[in-house]
Formats: C-alpha cells, structure tokens, sequence
C-alpha cells in the first residue's frame, strides 16, 4: 500500500514540479528522489511498517513475494532513470510530464503485486497501459511513434475487451471476482469437480489476454511494432519493467487457476511457450536494427519466462523474480547504450569497443546475460526457468526446443558483440558519453555478474 | 409472453441491428449515430433488469459523453463523407469468417455448460440496481479501487494534454 | 648372467646422441671415430655375450617395466640365447665394418651432415638391437618400428632430392602396413594370454586354439613381409637403394630385412603348429625368391640388382622356415649377411670410383683398376651362386633340401631360382668388371681404387664369406659338424619335436642332387659370362620379355594405378565433396534454414493492425478448438514427443 | 427470463463487435466497435449480476449479492472513459500527421 | 586449498593483466603466472595429503548445488598438463608481436582459469559454468587476433559448442532432480533414479556435448576451420587441453553416471568413432593446408580415444589416460613449430614449401621428432596410449580394431607427406629466406621433446598417477 499511495502523490508531485521549474536536470533529480524514497518506503512495507495503514477490504493482499518484486521494479526504474534520464528529458518538451506517467505506471506496478481478485487486476493492468500509450506517441512528430502509439493502443483496447469478456464469463460461472479458482471438490465422493464452461471460457480468454500483455505469441504482433516506434528510452522502459510486472501478474493469476483448465493447460501453455520461443528467435536473427532485434529478443525471452508459468511451483516464482531482475537490467544497459547512439542498426556499434572500451564491456556483458552466458544473471534465470519446467515435468521436449532456440539467439546477440569487439568504425553519439554514465553502466555489469556468481544474494532477500 | 419477454427481444433486435449498422454504415457520423442507438437500447436492459444506476450512467457517459466526443473528433477531421476506402474484400470475409466462428465457439461453449441451464435472471426486481445500494456497495466494499481509478483519469488527463498540446518549442 | 648386456644397446645410443648433438661441434674424423668406435665396442661386448650363451649362458635381463597396468605388464628387458647372441654378432660385426667403410664413402659430406649420417646409422645399430634383444614382442614392436624409421631417415638421407624422398616415404608406410599386422597379432597374443613374453607365450601355447595360432601367425607374417620385403610388399627394397651404399649394405641387406626371418625362427613353435601359416609362409617366400629373381635379370643399375637379389635370397629364407628348416634359414641369414654386405660394399666401392655412376652398362673393364674390389666381389658372386666350399652353397644347399623333403616342387622351383640367382650375379659382374671399359675417363678424376677404409672390410667380408659357411656342414659330408644346429638346437627344440618326420634322404642322393645343381649352377655361370661378353651393350629400353622384366612386371604401376590412385581421389571426394557439401554443408544448411526461415517468418509481420488483430481472433478459436479437444490432443502430442 | 438468453445476446454483440474491428479501415469506427464489444461485456455483467441475485435473494431478501458485479460495470465504464480520452487524443494526433485516421496506413513499422 | 589455487592463480593474474598498459610487463605477468600455476600443479602432483586436493564450500545451498572441486588422478594429470602447456605457449610466442598484448594474455589466462575449472569440478553445475567459461575467453582470443574468417567461423565454433552444452545443461537439471537430495554432487548423480529411457536420453543429451567439444564425425567440422582461423597459440589451447575437455568429461560425467547406456551405445558411438578416424586420415591424406591437415589429425587422436573410452577395457582407459597427457603434448609442439613456419613463410600451404631442413635445421628436427610423435612410433609418448588403447579395442572387438588400425598406416601417409613437403626437396622461392626458429620457441620445443621422449620411454608415473581413476571405472563397469 506504501508504495501505491507514494508513487501515486509522487506522480502529481512531479506533474506540478513541471510549472514550478523548467530545469529538467531539477525534475529529474526530484524524480530519482522520488524513486529512492519509493524504494525506501517499499521496502519499509517489507518489514511491516505502514506509512498510511489502510484496510483494503481484501481487494489487496501484500505477500512478501510481491513486495520483493515491487521492489526490484522500483529499483530497476531508478536505474533506468539515472541511465536514461538525460533522454527522458530531451524526448520532447514534456519532461515532468513523462515522470508523472513513469510513477502512475509504477503505481500500476505496485497494484499488480498485490491484486487479490479481478477487478484490480483490471484496474492495475489499465492503470499501467494507458500511460504506455501517452508514452509511446511521446515523440509526436515523428510518424513512427505515432503509429506505434495508434498499434499499440487498438490493440491494446481489444485485448481490454477480451479480458473483460473472460472476467465477465468467470464471474457468471463463480459469481466471484476472485483470483482463488473455481475448482472445488465434491463433498460425497472427494473427487474434483469439471469447473463450469464458462469459466473455463472465461480461463482462456483471460489467458488471451495476458498473453497479449506479455507479448507471447500468437498476441505479440505489437510488440515489434511498438517497441520499434515508440521512443527508444521509453522502449526500454516498456520492455522491461512493465513486463516484468505483467508476467508477474500472469503467474499471480494463474497460480491457482491451472487446474480449472485441466488437461489442455498442459497443452495450451507448451503450444504458446513454443510459437513464442520460435517467432521470437527466429524472426529476430533476420533484423539490421538493433532495437528491432531487441523486440523480437524480448518476445523470445517472454518464451522462457513462461515456463515459470508452466511450472507454477516453488522455482518458478523464484525464478521469475530472478529472470526481471536480470533480465530488466541487462535490457536497462543495452537500451541506454542504443538511446546514446544515433544509428541503431547494427553497423551503429562498430567499433565501440577501441574508443569506449568500459562502455563496450558492459554492453556485452548486458548481451551475454540475455544470452543467458554463465557468470551472468541470465544464465540463473534461465537455468531457474528450464528447472521449473523439468521439475514439473511432461515438456521435456519443449525444454530441448528451448535450449536450442537458445542457442540460436546467442546469433543475434554476438552480433552486437561483434560489432563492437571485432568490427572498426565510429560510433557517433546524440550526446556525450559522460564518465559518470560509463561507470553507472559499468555498475550495471557488475551487479550481472554477481547475480551470476551468487543469485543467492538476491534470493536470500526473498526468504528471510 | 410477457410483456417483459417482448421488450426484452425488441431491444434485442434493435441492439443487433443497430450493431450491424454501425459497421455497415458508410458514413462515420452515421455509424456513430447507430451506436447511440446501441446504448440506448443497452440501457433499455438495464432498466429491464432494474439497474438503474448503470442505465442513467450509461446514457449519460457513454451516449452522451463519450459518442459526443467521437462527433466532435470526426467532425472535426471532416470526416462526415463516406470517405474511407473498402476494406480488401478477402480481409472482410476473413474478419467476419473469425469472428463467426469466434461466436460459434462461445456460444457452444455456453450452451454446453449445464449450470447454467436452468439458471434465470431477475428481472425487474431486486434493488441491487439501485443508487442507494449501488453506494453503499462502492464506498465500503469497492473503496480502494474507486480512490485508485484518480490515478487513471490523471495519467488520461496528463496524456490529453501532452498529446494534444501544441509543443512550441520544437 | 651378466648384466653387461645392457651396454650391447647402449653405446650405439649414445653414438646416436653424441653425434646427433654435437653434430655442429665434431670434426669428421672424430664424428667417425665415434660412430664406429661405439658400434665396435658393442661388437666386443656381444662377443663376450656369444662366449656365454656358448658356455650354457644366457637368460632375460629385465632393466625396467615400460608399464605396468591391472592387466598387463610389459618388461624393457632383454634375453640372450643362442639366436639373439648370433644376430648380435652379425649386426654388430657387420655394423662395425660398414661404419668403418662409410668414414670413407661418406667422405664428401659437409661435417653436419656427416654426423647426422654416423647418428642415424648408431641409431639404427640401436634399434636393430633392442629388436633382437627384447625379451617379448613389445619391446621387438619397438625396434622393429626403430629399424623401420633409420631406414626412412637415411633413404631419404639426401632429402634435397625429392625422388629419394618418395621412396623413403614407401619404404615406411610399406613398412607400416606390415606392422599393422604385427601390432595386431600382438593384440591377439595378449587378449588370450595376457603376456607379450616370449617365455611365458611358449609356455602357454597350449591354451591357444588352431585358429587363434594360425591368425596370429599368419598376422605375425605379414609383419615379416613388410619388414623382409616379400610380394607383396616388396617394392620399398629395390627403391631403398635411393639411400648412401654402405646403408643398403647394413639395412637392407644384412641385418634389417632380416628381422622377418628371426621374428618367425622366434616364433619357430607357433609356426609349427600352424601348418597353413607354414604353407603361406613357404609359397610366399618360394614365389618372391623366383619372382625377385627374373625382375633381377634385366636390372642395369648395379645397386638395383643388388636389391633384386636380396629380396630373392630373403625369398629363399622364407621358403625355408616354410618348410620347417629354421637353422637353414638363420644359417642363410648369416651367410647371407656376409656376402650380401661384401657385394653392396664392393658395388659402393665400384660407384665411389666411377664418381656415382650405377649403371652397369656404362662400365666394364674395372678388374684391373679396382683389384681388390674385383677380387672380393668374385668372392662374393660365388658364394651367392652357391659354389662349393663358399659359405652361400652350405645354408642354401641345406634350405633346398628341406625344401626337397616337404616338396620335390619347391625343390625344383628353387633350384630354377638359383641358376637364376648364378645367372644375374655373374652378368652383373661381367658386365661391370671384364670385358671393355664403357666409360669416359675423366682426367681429373680418375676412377682408382678406394682407401683402406674401405678395402679392409670388403676383405674381412670377402674371407667370411668363403669360411663363414664351414660352421654347418651338412651330415653327409661331416656328420656331427653342424656347429650352428647344436648352438640353435635348444631354440628349436619345440618345433622339432612337433614336426612331422619327413623321410630323410639318403647320403648318396643328398650327393647326386648337390652334384647336379653345382654342374648346373657353374654352366648357369659361363653363360652368364658368355653371353654378357658378347651382348651389345646399349642404353635402349628392351622390348618384350626382357622390356617387361626391366620394367620390373610393372608392379609399380600397377600398385599405383589399383591402390594409391584410388584411395587418393576417394580421399579427395572425402575432403571435397562429403566434408565440405555434405556434412559442413549440412551444419551450415541448418545456420542458412534458421536465416531463411527468420526473412519469411517476419513477412508475418506485415504491419498492418487488421491482420494482426485477425491472427489473434483465430488464435484464440485454435484455443477453444484445442481445450474442446483436450484428450485427443495430448495423445498426438505424446505420440510425437 | 433465462440466462442463457442473454449470455447469447451479449455474446453475439461482442462478437459483432470483433467483426467490426476486423474488417473495417477507420482508426475512429474500429475503436467504436471496441466500444461495442465493452458494453456487451457490461450487459452481461449486470445480467449475471442479477442471476445471482436472484439465486440469493431466495435465501435472504436484502442481500446484496451481485451487487459487486454492477460496481464493476462501473469501472469499466470508468476505464473506457479514461480510454476514449487517450485514445482519440492519439487519433487526433495521428490525423495531424498524416491527415488519415486510414489503419492500413499505418505500415512504416513492419517485418 | 590447491585445487582453488589452480583456478585463482590464472583468473587473478589475467584480470590483472587487462590493466597493464606495455605489452612486454604483460607477457612477462603471463608467463609468470603460467609458471606459479604450473609449480602449483606440479605440487598436487608429488606430494600432497588428500585433504589438499578437496575444496568444498556452500554456494547455492537453494539449488543443491555446492561449490565442490576435487582432484583425482585424472584430474592431477590434466592440471599438470595444463599447467605445462600454457608456459610453453607463452614461451613459443614470447617473441611474437602481438597486438594489443595485455588484453591478449588476459584472455589467454583466463581460458586457463577455466580449464582448470573443467578439470577440478565435482559438482556439476560447477563444471557446467566452467565448460562455459573456457569457451568465452577463446570466443573472444579468436575473433580478435585469428585470421580472416575468424568472424564467422569462431562464431560458428561457438555457436556450436554452445548448443551442445545446454543440451547438456537440460541433462545436468533433469538428472539432478532425479537425484537422491537433488544435488549436483557427482556422487548423488550416479545415484539417481532413473527408467531406462530417461538413462538413455540423457546419455545422449550429454554425449552429444562431450562430442561435439571433442570432436567426433560428423560433430566435427566446427574444429578445422577453428583451428586454422584461431591464432595458433589459441590454437594450441584449443587442440591440446579444449579436446580433453571432451574426453575428461566422459570420464568423469557420462561413464560412471550411465554405465548401462554406455555399455548399450558403445557400439554405435565406436563405430562412429572409427569412421571418424579414417574420415579424417583420409582427409589429412589429401590436405594442402599444414594448419587443417593437424586439425585432421587430431581428429583422427581424438576418435581413437573416444572408441576407446567405450570399450570398457582397462588396458584402453588406461591408454587414453596417457594419450590425453601425449596428444596434448605433441599436438602443441606440432603447432609451435607450424606457428613458427607460417610465421616464416608467410602461407600455410604444402605446396608452396619445401626444403626447410636446409635453412632451418634445428626446426627440421624437431617437426620430425613432433611428426613420429604424431605417427604413435614406440619411444615416443603416444606409441604407449596407442597401444593400450588398440589393445583394449582388440579385445572388445577386434574388427573395429583392425579397422582402427588402418589409421596406423594412413598416418604415416600424411604425417611423412607433411615433413616431405616441408622441410624435404629442394628450395623455392618462398623459402629461399628463411631462417631458423627463434630461441624461445626452440626452448619451448626442447622441453616438449624431452617430455615426448621421457613419457615414451618410462610412462609408468603417468599410469601410476591416473590409476586410482582407472580403477574407479573399472569398478563402476
């Protein structure tokens, strides 16, 4: 609760400090101020310190898994703001503006780690979208973003109404906007009950649309696009923070609801990790710009976060904390490396690595974490992921697929690598690269390399 | 039949038609004068079904506010004339072959769920609908979500206006 | 026992590692001092050897283990007895003798190459030894590979050449080819009874079935081929003659190509119980002998015929040991050793003074200009012709004769093939040395005879080869004077009291069938001088007959055509074809697949919201579609995966 | 009156709805659709929302079960005003740039 | 306490190396580390208790997994082995400009970190990150300082190996929760409970790893274009430990966790071995190129070993335990001296060379001790693991053996037609200038023939030392 009521006081807080001051450099600082106070609040939750106690009549529930992961959201925000900051303030003229939105989808954020029933998981999802699409048309002349924004926000209102409709089937069938699942056994004979269709109608679509808020295919289609357009620094944001938290939401939901859909879980979720790992690996190796290729990665790193949906046990939510955390922060480095440069295609990082050479290995080490290399944090995510799927069993196949998807997207990662390492040429900057950037990224890198060193160190935050 | 019964097909059909009228239209302006048509015969249910909160709401948001706002938005994009182009024809029967067999689908699925067979909806009766209880429900139960939904009319209100307002400075 | 028998090994080696190191340091006449004097001092020791295995001596002398694991163990050790203290005599008295003679020959090398020569000649003495010395087949397996690579290394000794090389490089994969046989006979050896160890693999002989004796023997024959140069691995010997002189006369006369013949008279208990292996062993060594022989006849380089009539005379110690006479053969293996040496140091001699002129065609004359390699050479031919009292006639009348016993056939074959062997020798010394000098003497270097270096040893060889043979007279000139049958007896003693008992000849047959083919052999040898004197002598490629036999049976080709060529573009479709369109082609397929397959799957995404949004519609009727179908659908699944 | 009858009716204006979005071209008219769909979902919502009423209000008269299910009718309506205000703020933007509001147009960003 | 110190040394010394500034300080660090790792190494082997050749300590006490290294005979080996190599490669190229040399040593270092790593593991998860991180450094050693397609064919390489070790990765989790405690120790390991088609998919699953790092037909082709495009002291890294690589893992991670499947497959896996054996011979047969027609070679070395490793024979583990230790031996020096030609000459194509031994005579004779080495002839190390390990083929089935064997002579072929070629005949135009090999190399080379000749003559250390590992197998067979 701490952290929705902050982030959501900080958001008009940071709306006004747009009248009261045109420095961004002022709104900027405020907003990291904000971050770190929001951080500082939230953990504060954590150790059961209420800086407004509210009874949320159950609509809330806090867990401690939750607020770890808000945590970690908020804290890869502030990351991205100290990186990213300088081009949050020149993506047009609206810079207070934009932290305002950057702290509402925080909110949205918070929500979704504590949602305990459909109507806030509507609630937090929209709370959460809607800024996205003021975000992503941010850069209004530029016709790309305009149209990412207009995709992006069709879309996304469709699959509002295909939620709505699964919630509206559920609560025909439970009469219930609960999240805790129909299921139910039979006094007389112990034995489960078939749910109602229309639950399990309402189940799937719901499904849908969460897939299509992750960006799992066959419902990603917006994803390329939309990350495409919109403006690299709020890319980055998307992409990382705000799917983390969908994801989280996802496996939230479905915690309890698996067994509603029976057998055909087991066979829709491999159908739809498949597609995902393959359209998203495959379609990726094909593109010149980075930051295409980085949408498609994310669709193919959304293929191996939904394992942890498949799992649904004990690793999986371990894992996913694990998987947004390293994966925000590798995607957070690559992406204000990119938002720097002035070409994002691959020839932009030549030779990066002769004349930023701390630049060059943070980038890459950023790249080998999403490659999931050891030694990173995306090697534990993805073991946790391949683990959840192994240990609940009956996909092994498509954990042998996965690997070998995964060996493909090592293709289209090294490329960066090797345009940086092995190929010469002059990176040419929208702004300079300061030394405080360089070191911040670096500090980046580090914090990857520890978490593939001793993931514990997070975990161990998780159990205590 | 009863009375209700009658009213409840004619609003029916009138929601259907003018449903498929909207998409059928040609004319913008038309196709949203149809969806009014639409909400008014929604809200039709609604009192039928004795919701009379959702049926004054819905007039009143939906028809009035928000169809006004896609008049104004369309009239002010001179968009009155039946100017958009077809779509492909092969796109079309696609679109309508989905979305058959979208309905197919539910329909089937709804009609083979047996629980919900002999189940009846109350018409006319009850008070759940009204603003009294509606209130009493929304500011204990549902209080939370209400405060929380400020957040969104900020971020909408903070995206009108960076998106509608006119950057000078660029 | 004595342990001295280490040294016998031991001061070749470190000839080969002083020579080889100092190599740059060393004057000549201290690098040949050295070469020789360690082959010298070997000699001494093994006579001191010799004199105990004569006084009932001898045993296995086990320095240290090469390795010993759970289930094997394989001993560096050496064994004395009679057969290995008579091939240690004759490698290191011959050995000494030709180092001393290559001082000489070898003169006009730079000092480098000089003590890289003196090196690679100690290391061979080196390895020659360990092979008759080891006191199983592992520790003869390293030898017999030690001997194989000096033999490539000074064929290929003047490497600038790349004809030599070629040859060198046959000489070893012909070499390897027969090892393989060898190694795997080892294998077999082991795999049924655990132990490599001459003494403990006779003792468990009986634990061996027939087939087991007779593949490991014939596998052990196939070693010998490809060491003793028999058909049909034959053609590196006449090639090997690419290498300095004095190193045809050591290795691939004397002592190295002979190693086939004691590795079978090792393993003389094995062949006799395989009677198959035998018989190969036999019509092997009989068809080489003759075969050899014809290709000799019309051979013009003098080294050539030479290396014809080794092969040919090795041809006849198989046929030997074929028939059970394995005294006869390590007897024409000494014997052979003698006079073989003396010719190729006496050819030497004849090319040192023509200034490296080989062929025989271009000299003649030469018996008053070189009399001492003249006189010592006539020595020679006749003891290979197998003139009476000459050492050659003892060991090959005695071979013949066994050979009589298992077969009137391979008497009669081996006779033919000694009328021929008389035949060539003395064509080839009419040619070179009476009759009209064919050459053009150059003032400046007049062709002379050589220094004492190398006379001295064409002598001591020349006196060997008439005496040499007098240790075994056969029963029916001297009874009970067989001196080499009672020294070897206790080797053989297995095999002759398993052999079947042939019907001995009597005396008087023994003397009528000695008298014919000497009558035969002397006539053989007049035509020979006859008809050499009187040929025309021209340069011409012959036709005919005599075209085919010049040109060897174009084995060669035929070899080079059915063999090499073939496994050489089979190779090259390996390396061009499968490797690269296929397999890599395969792996770079997949990479290509993923690329294309990513330019089409993109296609998909076409921009347009209508198709996405209809993608979706449909997804999600698969969706129902699927959860309607749920269980029939898992089962296909499971059916695939 | 059955519920089925109005899960059919809602389901077949959703479904029209879909139709809508699927085969038209107007940035403007498919969002109306989208609008379409939300309002079936309302419908439906209340109609439940009155079936459980009716299976409670046998048991206790002034129960106030399926109340929840109008509140959320609410919501939604609040969340598709909020919707409408961005998303035709977009169009408007869009139309600015391009003077069409044509969705077939939209089609820099592909592949 | 040693086993940490084997990892530590190189990993500290090579992420110091990165900051050094002149190439000359940076050679000189590498080549003392390579040294102080070496004494290390050579230490564990002499004289040690056992408790110092264990090192455990918690590290992911969530996963089951324990940061375990241990050091059995194998092990000891394959340090030294490494410990041996890396000096000599510093050494051979120590003369050698090598641009931008601290980052250079760096990476070389720190491969060696990870090899160590491979070879120490008993937890294998742990062994899984090393197998990893060996690979990066040489990614990187590649595509920076190789040749002209170093790009895509490193890229090729590691995509490749890489495949194969999440393939093994899936393996390693799947066996580990079959195991008893869901652990990564490789005791709980070959304990695990398992039907037989699990035991024999995941047989495979790491097989395939093992073979594609070895690398055995048809997994092979990642390794002729990497060993020709690598800079040849990568090179010497990659063909005289990275294999091993391979090897040692069977050993330690496939035999003794699946002995049954082992036992079942080892036909198709011997035979796929032999025909790789004489695929590669026959290849090396016709080759041009001095670079690949080593890299053939080594593929023919390695499919013997790997036949061999399946025969369950005692004499042919034994074999493969020295034969590890002798191709890693001969092929660096093999290399060395290649380095040094191409380096010279300027190509690495037969045809353009010849008559070497008359401008370089030194060189001359150590390619032809390298190149018997190659050929397996007795006195030189490899003669001994070449027949122990044919040895045992024979009596596993001594037609495979007779097929096998045929390499025998097709080496020779093509190691005689590669001495020939080079240093033989007479000269060219190519190599009318050359001179002989530089000082360090010829160090580095003399203390290789040494070892070659000492470990043909007397190998029973070697046995001595491996044996406990032998016997282990054996008991598990």
């Amino acid at each position: 609760m701490n952290a929705i009521i902050f982030s959501a006081l900080w958001g008009v807080v940071m709306m006004f400090s747009g009248i009261v001051t045109q420095n961004k450099k002022t709104i900027t600082g405020l907003s990291v101020l904000g971050l770190v106070l929001l951080l500082f609040i939230n953990c504060l939750h954590a150790y059961g310190i209420w800086v407004i106690k509210l009874d949320t009549l159950g609509a809330l529930h806090f867990d401690s898994i939750g607020l770890f992961f808000n945590a970690i959201a908020i804290f890869a925000t502030l990351l991205y703001v100290v990186l990213s900051g300088k081009d949050i303030e020149n993506t047009g003229v609206h810079a207070a503006e934009y932290y305002a939105l950057l702290f509402f989808v925080l909110t949205g954020v918070s929500i979704l780690t504590a949602f305990n029933g459909l109507l806030m998981l509507f609630l937090g999802i929209e709370i959460m979208t809607i800024p996205l699409y003021i975000l992503t048309g941010a850069d209004k002349r530029n016709l790309k973003s305009n149209e990412a924004s207009l995709k992006y926000f069709l879309m996304g209102s469709f699959s509002t109404g295909i939620m709505l409709m699964g919630i509206a089937l559920i609560y025909g069938a439970t009469g219930k906007f609960g999240i805790a699942g129909g299921i139910s056994l039979a006094p007389s004979t112990g034995l489960a009950v078939r749910p109602s269709f229309l639950e399990v109608g309402g189940m799937i679509l719901l499904f849908v649309s969460m897939c299509f808020k992750v960006s799992a295919a066959p419902f990603h289609f917006w994803t390329p696009d939309v990350y495409d357009g919109a403006p690299a620094v709020f890319t980055s944001f998307m992409a990382t923070i705000v799917k983390s938290a969908g994801f989280f939401a996802f496996i939230k939901l479905f915690d309890a609801h698996t067994a509603v859909l029976g057998d055909s879980w087991n066979i829709l979720v491999p159908f739809v990790i498949l597609i995902t790992l393959l359209i998203g690996n495959i379609t990726a190796v094909f593109q010149q710009s980075v930051k295409r290729m980085l949408a498609y990665s994310s669709i193919a790193q959304a293929g191996f976060m939904l394992f942890a949906l498949y799992g649904n046990n004990d690793l999986s939510k371990e894992g996913i904390l694990l998987y947004a955390f390293s994966y925000s922060l590798a995607t957070i480095g690559i992406f204000a490396v990119l938002i720097k440069l002035k070409d994002y295609s691959l020839d932009g990082f030549n030779g990066l690595a002769t004349e930023y050479p701390l630049l060059a290995f943070s980038t890459a080490i950023c790249l080998l974490s999403l490659a999931g290399i050891p030694l990173t944090g995306g090697f534990f995510a993805k073991y946790y992921m391949l683990s959840a799927a192994i240990k609940a069993g009956g996909i092994f196949w498509l954990v042998i697929v996965a690997v070998l998807l995964a060996a493909v997207s090592v293709y289209y990662y090294f490329r960066v690598i090797q345009a940086m390492y092995f190929k010469s040429g002059a990176p040419s900057f929208n702004q300079p690269i300061t030394k405080a950037f360089q070191f911040t990224l670096f500090g980046v890198a580090v914090m990857i390399i520890l978490l593939g060193l001793f993931p514990n160190l997070l975990l161990n935050f998780f159990y205590f | 039949m009863s009375i209700i019964q009658i009213l409840f097909y004619l609003l029916s059909g009138l929601a259907v038609f003018a449903a498929l009228m909207v998409l059928l239209s040609k004319n913008p302006v038309h196709s949203v004068l149809w969806l009014i048509v639409v909400f008014f015969a929604i809200s039709g249910h609604y009192i039928l079904l004795n919701a009379q909160f959702l049926a004054i709401v819905n007039l009143i948001v939906y028809a009035g506010a928000i169809m006004v706002l896609f008049l104004f938005v369309i009239m002010l994009m001179n968009l009155n004339a039946a100017t958009e182009p077809n779509q492909h024809i092969w796109m079309k029967l696609a679109g309508v072959i989905a979305g058959g067999c979208f309905l197919v689908m539910l329909v089937s699925l709804a009609s083979q769920a047996g629980d919900m067979a002999n189940k009846t909806v109350l018409m006319k009766e009850g008070n759940i609908g009204l603003i009294k209880e509606l209130g009493k429900i929304l500011f204990n139960e549902f209080v939370i979500p209400f405060e929380l939904t400020s957040v969104l009319f900020l971020s909408a209100m903070v995206g009108a206006v960076v998106l509608g307002k006119k950057d000078n400075t660029q | 026992m004595s342990h001295l028998v280490f040294l016998v090994p031991l001061f070749p080696l470190l000839g080969f590692l002083i020579n080889g190191l100092g190599r740059n340091q060393l004057s000549k006449s201290s690098i040949g001092t050295i070469g020789t004097g360690a082959v010298l001092l070997s000699f001494l020791v093994s006579v001191r050897l010799f004199m105990q295995v004569l006084n009932g001596g001898g045993g296995v002398d086990t320095l240290f283990y090469l390795f010993q694991t759970t289930d094997l163990s394989v001993p560096f050790a050496f064994q004395v007895d009679a057969l290995s203290a008579l091939f240690l005599l004759i490698i290191t008295g011959i050995g000494t003798l030709i180092h001393l003679y290559s001082t000489a020959y070898m003169h006009e090398e730079s000092a480098p190459h000089f003590a890289r020569y003196f090196a690679y000649l100690n290391l061979f003495i080196f390895s020659m030894l360990l092979l008759v010395l080891g006191s199983g087949f592992v520790i003869m397996f390293i030898g017999w590979e030690g001997v194989g690579l000096c033999s490539y290394l000074l064929i290929g000794y003047w490497f600038k050449n790349n004809e030599y090389n070629y040859a060198a490089r046959k000489a070893f994969v012909m070499n390897r080819i027969g090892d393989l046989g060898f190694l795997l006979a080892i294998f077999w050896i082991i795999s049924k009874l655990g132990t490599t160890e001459y003494a403990q693999v006779f003792a468990g002989v009986n634990k061996l079935s027939a087939s087991d004796i007779t593949a490991i023997t014939l596998l052990l024959f196939v070693g010998a081929m490809g060491k003793s140069a028999q058909i049909p691995l034959y053609t590196w010997l006449p090639d090997a003659m690419a290498g300095p002189t004095p190193v045809s006369a050591l290795i691939h006369a004397a002592t190295m190509v002979t190693a086939g013949i004691y590795m079978i008279a090792r393993t003389n208990l094995l062949y006799t119980m395989a009677p198959f292996a035998q018989c190969v062993v036999a019509i092997t060594g009989l068809a080489t002998a003759l075969f050899a022989a014809t290709i000799a006849l019309r051979q013009n380089d003098i080294k050539k015929v030479l290396a014809y009539s080794t092969v040919s005379q090795l041809g006849y110690m198989f046929l030997g040991l074929g028939v059970g006479a394995y005294t006869g053969a390590v007897f024409h293996v000494m014997t052979h050793a003698f006079f073989k040496a003396l010719l190729f140091l006496g050819a030497g001699s004849v090319i040192h003074a023509m200034h490296h002129e080989q062929d025989i065609r271009k000299m003649g004359g030469l018996s008053k200009r070189l009399p001492h390699t003249h006189l010592t050479f006539l020595l020679g031919c006749l003891a290979i012709a197998g003139i009476p009292p000459l050492s050659g006639f003892f060991s090959k009348d005695e071979i013949l004769a066994a050979a009589f016993q298992a077969s009137p056939i391979y008497y009669i074959l081996g006779l033919a093939g000694a009328l021929m062997t008389a035949f060539y020798m003395f064509r080839l010394y009419t040619l070179t040395f009476l009759g009209e000098a064919r050459f053009h003497e150059d003032d400046h270097h007049p062709v002379h005879e050589s220094p004492w270096q190398m006379t001295v040893p064409l002598w001591i060889l020349g006196i060997l080869s008439v005496v040499g043979g007098w240790i075994g007279f056969p029963e029916w000139i001297l009874p009970n004077a067989h001196r080499l049958e009672s020294l070897l007896a206790p080797i053989f003693a297995g095999s002759t009291t398993l052999a079947t008992e042939h019907a001995h000849l009597t005396h008087s047959q023994e003397w009528m069938m000695t008298g014919g083919a000497t009558i035969a052999i002397i006539l053989a040898i007049v035509l020979a001088i006859r008809s050499s004197l009187r040929a025309k002598v021209d340069t011409e490629a012959a036709t005919g007959l005599a075209g085919i036999l010049e040109n060897k049976w174009y084995v060669d080709e035929i070899y080079d055509n059915a063999i090499v060529k073939p496994l050489q573009s089979f190779a090259d479709l390996l390396k061009n074809v499968i490797e690269k369109s296929g397999i890599d082609g395969l792996v770079n397929g997949v990479g290509k697949l993923v690329h294309y397959g990513s330019r089409q799957i993109r296609l998909v995404q076409s921009g347009q919201v209508g198709n996405y949004l209809l993608i979706m519609v449909l997804s999600m009727v698969v969706f129902f579609i699927i959860w309607f179908n749920d269980t029939s659908l898992m089962k296909l699944l499971h059916n695939i995966f | 009156m059955p519920i089925n009858y109005y899960i059919f009716f809602c389901l077949t204006l959703f479904s029209i709805g879909i139709v809508g979005v699927l085969t038209r071209r107007n940035a403007i008219i498919i969002f109306m659709c989208i609008e379409l769909m939300l309002n079936a979902v309302n419908l439906l919502l209340v109609a439940f929302s009155k079936m459980h009423h009716a299976a409670a209000v046998a048991a206790a008269p002034d129960t106030t079960v399926g109340g929840d299910g109008q509140i959320f009718v609410f919501f939604i309506m609040v969340v598709a005003a909020a919707e409408v205000s961005v998303g035709l703020a977009i169009i408007v933007m869009m139309y600015r740039n391009i003077h069409s509001v044509d969705i077939n147009f939209l089609n820099r960003l592909k592949n | 306490m040693i086993p940490v110190l084997l990892i530590l040394i190189p990993l500290i010394t090579g992420l110091i190396t990165f900051a050094f500034s002149t190439a000359d300080s940076a050679k000189k660090i590498a080549l003392l580390s390579a040294v102080a790792t070496l004494v290390v190494a050579g230490w564990s082997v002499c004289c040690t208790p056992a408790s110092a050749l264990r090192f455990d300590i918690a590290w992911l006490p969530v996963m089951g997994s324990r940061f375990t290294l241990e050091m059995d005979g194998m092990s000891k080996m394959l340090c030294l082995l490494t410990g041996i190599s890396f000096p000599m490669i510093f050494l051979a190229i120590f003369r050698q400009e090598t641009k931008s040399a601290p980052a250079f040593f760096g990476w070389m270092l720190l491969s060696q970190a990870g090899l160590m790593g491979v070879f120490l593991a008993a937890d294998a998860l742990v062994f899984y990150f090393f197998w990893e991180l060996a690979l990066i450094p040489v990614y990187f050693l590649c595509s920076i300082w190789g040749g002209e397609r170093r790009i895509a064919v490193t890229f090729k390489f590691f995509i490749y190996t890489f495949l194969g070790s999440l393939l093994m990765l899936t393996g390693i989790i799947y066996l580990s929760y079959h195991s008893p405690g869901a652990s990564f120790a490789i005791e709980a390991l070959t304990k695990a409970a398992l039907s037989e088609t699990q035991r024999n998919g995941l047989f495979w699953l790491f097989f395939i790893a093992f073979a594609i790092k070895m690398p055995i037909f048809p997994l092979h082709t990642w390794q002729p274009d990497a060993y020709e495009e690598s800079p040849t002291a990568v090179t010497m890294v990659m063909s005289g430990i990275m294999v091993k690589m391979g090897l040692y893992a069977v050993v330690r991670w496939l035999l003794p966790v699946y002995p049954q499947s082992s036992a079942l497959y080892s036909d198709v896996i011997i035979a796929f071995s032999v025909i790789g054996i004489l695929y590669a011979s026959f290849i090396a047969m016709q080759q041009n190129n001095l670079k690949r027609l080593i890299a053939y070679s080594s593929i023919a070395h390695i499919g013997l070993m790997c036949a061999a490793l399946f025969t369950a024979q005692p004499s042919a583990y034994q074999g493969v335990m020295i034969q590890m230790f002798s191709h890693g031996i001969n092929v660096i020096g093999l290399w060395i001296i290649a380095d040094a030609i191409e380096k010279q000459l300027g190509t690495r194509l037969l045809s353009e060379m010849g008559g070497l031994a008359q401008k370089a005579p030194t060189l001359a004779i150590l390619l032809v001790i390298m190149g018997l080495a190659n050929v397996a002839l007795p006195l030189t190390n490899s003669f001994i693991g070449e027949f122990m390990m044919f040895n045992g083929l024979f009596r596993y089935n001594m037609v495979w053996a007779g097929v096998a064997g045929i390499s025998i002579i097709l080496a020779a072929v093509y190691t005689l037609r590669m001495i020939q070629k080079v240093l033989y005949g007479p000269l060219n135009p190519t190599t009318e200038t050359a001179t002989d090999i530089p000082a360090t190399a010829k160090w580095a080379l003399f203390v290789l023939v040494v070892l070659v000749i000492v470990g043909g003559v007397y190998p029973q250390p070697l046995i001595d030392l491996t044996n406990d590992t032998v016997q282990a197998l054996i008991t598990k067979h």
